[in-house]
């Protein structure tokens, strides 16, 4: 059996950019970079559903989440104090193939940087990270460790370059391509890369169950209407159908 | 102390998972035994195959929760090929909730689930998420009557229907599918419902509409099964916005012999656990025996 | 820039206070001066004074509130005298919300409110607490176009029939009262809804039903007010569990010129102002002239 | 202008007795022993309304309320840590007249207590307390400094007499009386004291507005209904009517 939701005591909630926060929990979590947890820290039901975070980390104890505040749920998540308790269901979903080695490319946009961390800890290769933000960058330094190069895109220009993730990196380059951010970055990337290198994508949609039995996050694929909560949310960027 | 029977069939306890929110039961039995369930009604079952609604499916309201998922389902071949055999290695009742666009489609789907170990058929004339039929079945009396006498033909299984909210006269809609040969009634489906995305300036849902369930609906559910069990003598399975023991407890004291959890098992996947609990804590508590004792108290 | 126009009479903007949730205004312009809302519309008034309902009369849900006041009030004759001054002596749009038992009742009631300063009757064909009338009126197309059209025969100023969600069906509803004359509508009033004590074993309320109320139901209201939206012409008021300006702005967008709003007003009594400003924050920032640009461009 | 819902930020909050909670609020609060507020402390909107809660005491720049957790509110309410903030509303309605001198019994049941502190500190004359429990006490340390005697009863007799309040106190020995407490207890408190002793007492109501326009909150007076919210919590005992 798996656990059901089980309880996490938070150690730290901390805006670490305007409107970012990482938040870490006490608790023996499991889980692979890639796989998410839902999340609940309220009672009452309003809001109604829990919230999905990807893992940004885990440690001996410890699990990381990193998130922007959108709307009632992260409002809300983001009061959280050292001690308060909140439920987790997971970890959820397939997470990323770990077993590839190369020269390997992480492209982020915006909060797509949460699974980035864990995910470049647990790779072997060489990794370069290509992370586009609004303005502020963040969790760069964190990652730093782990990878061989950090380029940097913002819509202001204000840090690194000025425009679009997508400009900065070439898929020649790359034996293989992890990416995590909004959709129309996500189908730029795919579109980069086809036919040329290898790229993994994790897929986002508005979850209910989480576990796959509510059909409320599903994508087309070239294998039929698939559930990102349950066959993804990373999939294979070829096996995608970006609609319009 | 929690065994209810409907129509001959004995339930473990009278909490049933409801249609469309607990798939075929195979993504909850990794979270609890699903046989400690009363029964477990299927994903909404079409006769052909079904991709469901494009866009956004799912959108959260307060308290609450609007799908337009629009019956996606592997057919009712699909079902009996595929999913069927994990439920009947469960020691579970069944209740196959089939849906459908003419009234050819449903006897069809009928006749196909007649050979099988189903327990009940819970005939779905209410899915407001499909463009070409569903839930038009379930507003009007006399359309309503037209099919339910139609599958009650040719069914060999209890036929159980399951009523929209969006009835014109919730009262009258119940008579009118008792009197075409329902064996018994589950109320309610979701509600019509709209939101509007202020910035796009067009609904959210591609189908304009979509369905509301969740506690947001429970008191006007609630009301609608006492309502419904004044008038018709029938087994009558509760639905709508039940979180909690509590809430099962209020539906069976209006009438219900059973009830059926919907969006709650999105909050948790063992909810209806709890609630099972719950119900026998307080019947202890209460010193009820059986569930008959209160049923339809109020 | 967030006027509106409502058959004539000019609204600041669209945020009008809904009836019963309001009292008369007194107790509101205490904490914000009641003069920066588009209008009010009064506690629900009958021909005479009535204490209400007994027992509770309150019942807090899900994101909502059941309530059965029954209308309690001091009569049209009293509110003439002791409440309608006060009022007067403001700046502000006002909407006499009226119910009533009897045909008859209801015209004294017009007759009474011809000869004042108020600019609409709101006729309340829709108060599902009180045992004589009121929504029995609302349910059926035949029984609210009699009273429609006698109310119009006798009333001097523009009348405005606020509808029941609990009417069979809604659009034929709101085409039969526009049919019998009603210059707008307003919609919806609350929905029968039933608690269960599950103790004592008995309803909640003393009625058995009671009103629900409050952002659970803002889904299903928005719906009721787009379709009702598509199949007249009238100016229609939009009710239904709306807390913040988006929610308007959603009501707007499905059609409504105006907007009401009532249980929100219990968890911040100066909620409306927050409302009228991001509603005009929102016409800012998106470059909206008038209201009239976005008015059910859904 | 009065104020709408004002912030206050969590100085303590603590259970002083099985689930029974004393929390202290900062912030420059005002009112007067009987009057309420209206508290807040949850986004989103399940619980909808806001719960009334009696002054417990004021002090400079501080307010204390002392609640029982009986359902959702009072549930979320007891999660709040120092720092927290939240939302109240009032003083709302009339509260005690404290113009009385005298010899005054003051009579409470459970959590019936919470206004008395204040009360007791306002008033001048003699005072004395008489205070109704299930089986555990509380509060009446902080009362002490400011009553002439206590005296309590327990319904299981673990402390003080062994049954109900009213069976503790003489109206023939006081000139004033104040009451706050279940309806029963209230109602036998009226009882007794009628045409003996003048009695106030502190009325409860589920409430929805709290400012007396939503009707929601009323009981029969002699005058007709009114309003707890606001032409009481206080009334005089011979004008309330109480049906059973
Ligand atoms: C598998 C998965 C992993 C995720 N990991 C992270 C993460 O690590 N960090 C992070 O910050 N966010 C992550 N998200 C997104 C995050 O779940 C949403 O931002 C969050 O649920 C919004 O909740 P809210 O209550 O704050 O906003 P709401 O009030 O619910 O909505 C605010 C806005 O966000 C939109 N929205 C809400 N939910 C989603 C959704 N699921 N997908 C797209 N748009 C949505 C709404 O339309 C609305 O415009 C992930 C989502 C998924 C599905
Ligand atoms: C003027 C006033 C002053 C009050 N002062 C205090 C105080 O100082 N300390 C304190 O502990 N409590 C006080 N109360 C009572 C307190 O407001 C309720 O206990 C609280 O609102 C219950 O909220 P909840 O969400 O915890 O319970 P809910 O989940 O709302 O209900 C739990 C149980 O309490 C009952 N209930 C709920 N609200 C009321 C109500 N207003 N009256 C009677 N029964 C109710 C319900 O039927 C239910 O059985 C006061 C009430 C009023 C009207
Ligand atoms: C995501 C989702 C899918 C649903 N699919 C079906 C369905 O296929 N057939 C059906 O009869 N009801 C379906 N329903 C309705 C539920 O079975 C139930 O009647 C309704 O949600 C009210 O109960 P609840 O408030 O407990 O969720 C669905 C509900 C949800 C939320
Ligand atoms: C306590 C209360 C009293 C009400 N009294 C009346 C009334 O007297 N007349 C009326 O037409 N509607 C009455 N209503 C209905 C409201 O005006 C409104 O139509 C309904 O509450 C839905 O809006 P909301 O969800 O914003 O509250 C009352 C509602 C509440 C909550
Ligand atoms: S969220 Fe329910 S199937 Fe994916
Ligand atoms: S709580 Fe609204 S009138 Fe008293």
């Amino acid at each position: 059996m798996k656990d059901s939701y089980r309880k996490g005591i938070v150690f730290s909630n901390t805006e670490i950019s305007p409107n970012i926060y990482e938040l870490v929990l006490e608790g023996n979590f499991q889980g692979i970079p890639g796989q998410f947890y839902m999340l609940r820290s309220w009672e009452g039901t309003d809001p109604f559903l829990p919230r999905p975070l990807s893992i940004a980390d885990i440690d001996s104890g410890r699990i990381k989440f990193l998130y922007e505040v959108k709307g009632k749920g992260t409002h809300i998540i983001s009061k959280l104090k050292k001690g308060d308790g909140l439920s987790l269901l997971g970890p959820l979903g397939n997470g990323f193939d770990l077993s590839q080695a190369g020269k390997i490319a992480l492209i982020s946009g915006g909060i797509g940087i949460a699974p980035m961390l864990y995910l470049a800890k647990n790779l072997s290769g060489e990794i370069h990270i290509f992370s586009g933000f609004r303005n502020n960058a963040y969790f760069l330094d964190q990652i730093r460790p782990y990878v061989k190069t950090v380029n940097i895109a913002t819509e202001n220009g204000s840090l690194g370059h000025k425009g679009l993730v997508t400009d900065l990196f070439d898929p020649g380059d790359f034996d293989l391509v992890y990416a995590c951010g909004p959709m129309p970055m996500i189908r730029a990337v795919v579109n980069i890369c086809k036919a040329r290198v290898p790229v993994f994508v994790s897929m986002e949609n508005r979850m209910a169950c989480g576990i796959g039995a509510c059909l409320g996050c599903t994508i087309e694929t070239v294998r039929g209407i698939e559930r990102v909560c349950k066959e993804g949310p990373v999939f294979k960027g070829e096996e995608v159908v970006f609609n319009d | 102390m929690t065994k209810v029977d409907i129509l001959g069939v004995e339930l473990k306890n009278p909490v049933i998972a409801a249609s469309g929110t607990f798939g075929f039961g195979r993504e909850f039995d990794e979270y609890f035994p699903i046989e400690s369930l009363g029964g477990i009604s299927t994903k909404g079952l079409t006769l052909n195959k079904r991709d469901g609604n494009k866009g956004i499916r799912i959108y959260e309201t307060a308290s609450g929760l609007m799908n337009s998922i629009g019956l996606q389902n592997p057919g009712v071949k699909g079902f009996i090929e595929d999913e069927l055999p994990f439920l009947e290695s469960k020691d579970i009742v069944i209740l196959a909730n089939l849906g459908g666009s003419t009234i050819e489609e449903y006897l069809e789907g009928i006749e196909l689930l007649n050979n099988t170990s189903i327990h009940f058929i819970e005939l779905n004339i209410s899915c407001p998420n499909v463009k070409e039929g569903g839930m038009a079945f379930g507003i009007k009396c006399s359309s309503a009557e037209e099919i339910v006498r139609e599958a009650k033909k040719v069914a060999k299984k209890p036929l159980i229907v399951k009523l929209s909210p969006n009835a014109e006269n919730i009262q009258e809609m119940a008579y009118s599918c008792v009197k075409a040969g329902a064996d018994g009634l589950s109320l309610v489906n979701t509600f019509n419902a709209l939101a509007v995305d202020i910035y796009r300036r067009k609904p959210v849902f591609e189908n304009i509409t979509a369905g509301l369930s969740g506690p947001c609906i429970k008191p006007i559910a609630l009301r609608m099964v006492y309502e419904v069990s004044q008038v018709v003598d029938v087994p009558i399975i509760g639905i709508g916005g039940i979180v909690n023991w509590k809430d099962a407890i209020e539906f069976i004291m209006a009438g219900a012999t059973a009830i059926q959890v919907g969006s709650a098992n999105f909050i948790k996947p063992d909810i209806m656990v709890d609630i099972i609990n719950g119900i026998q804590e307080f019947m202890r508590e209460e010193g009820i025996k059986s569930l008959d004792e209160i049923r339809g108290i109020i």
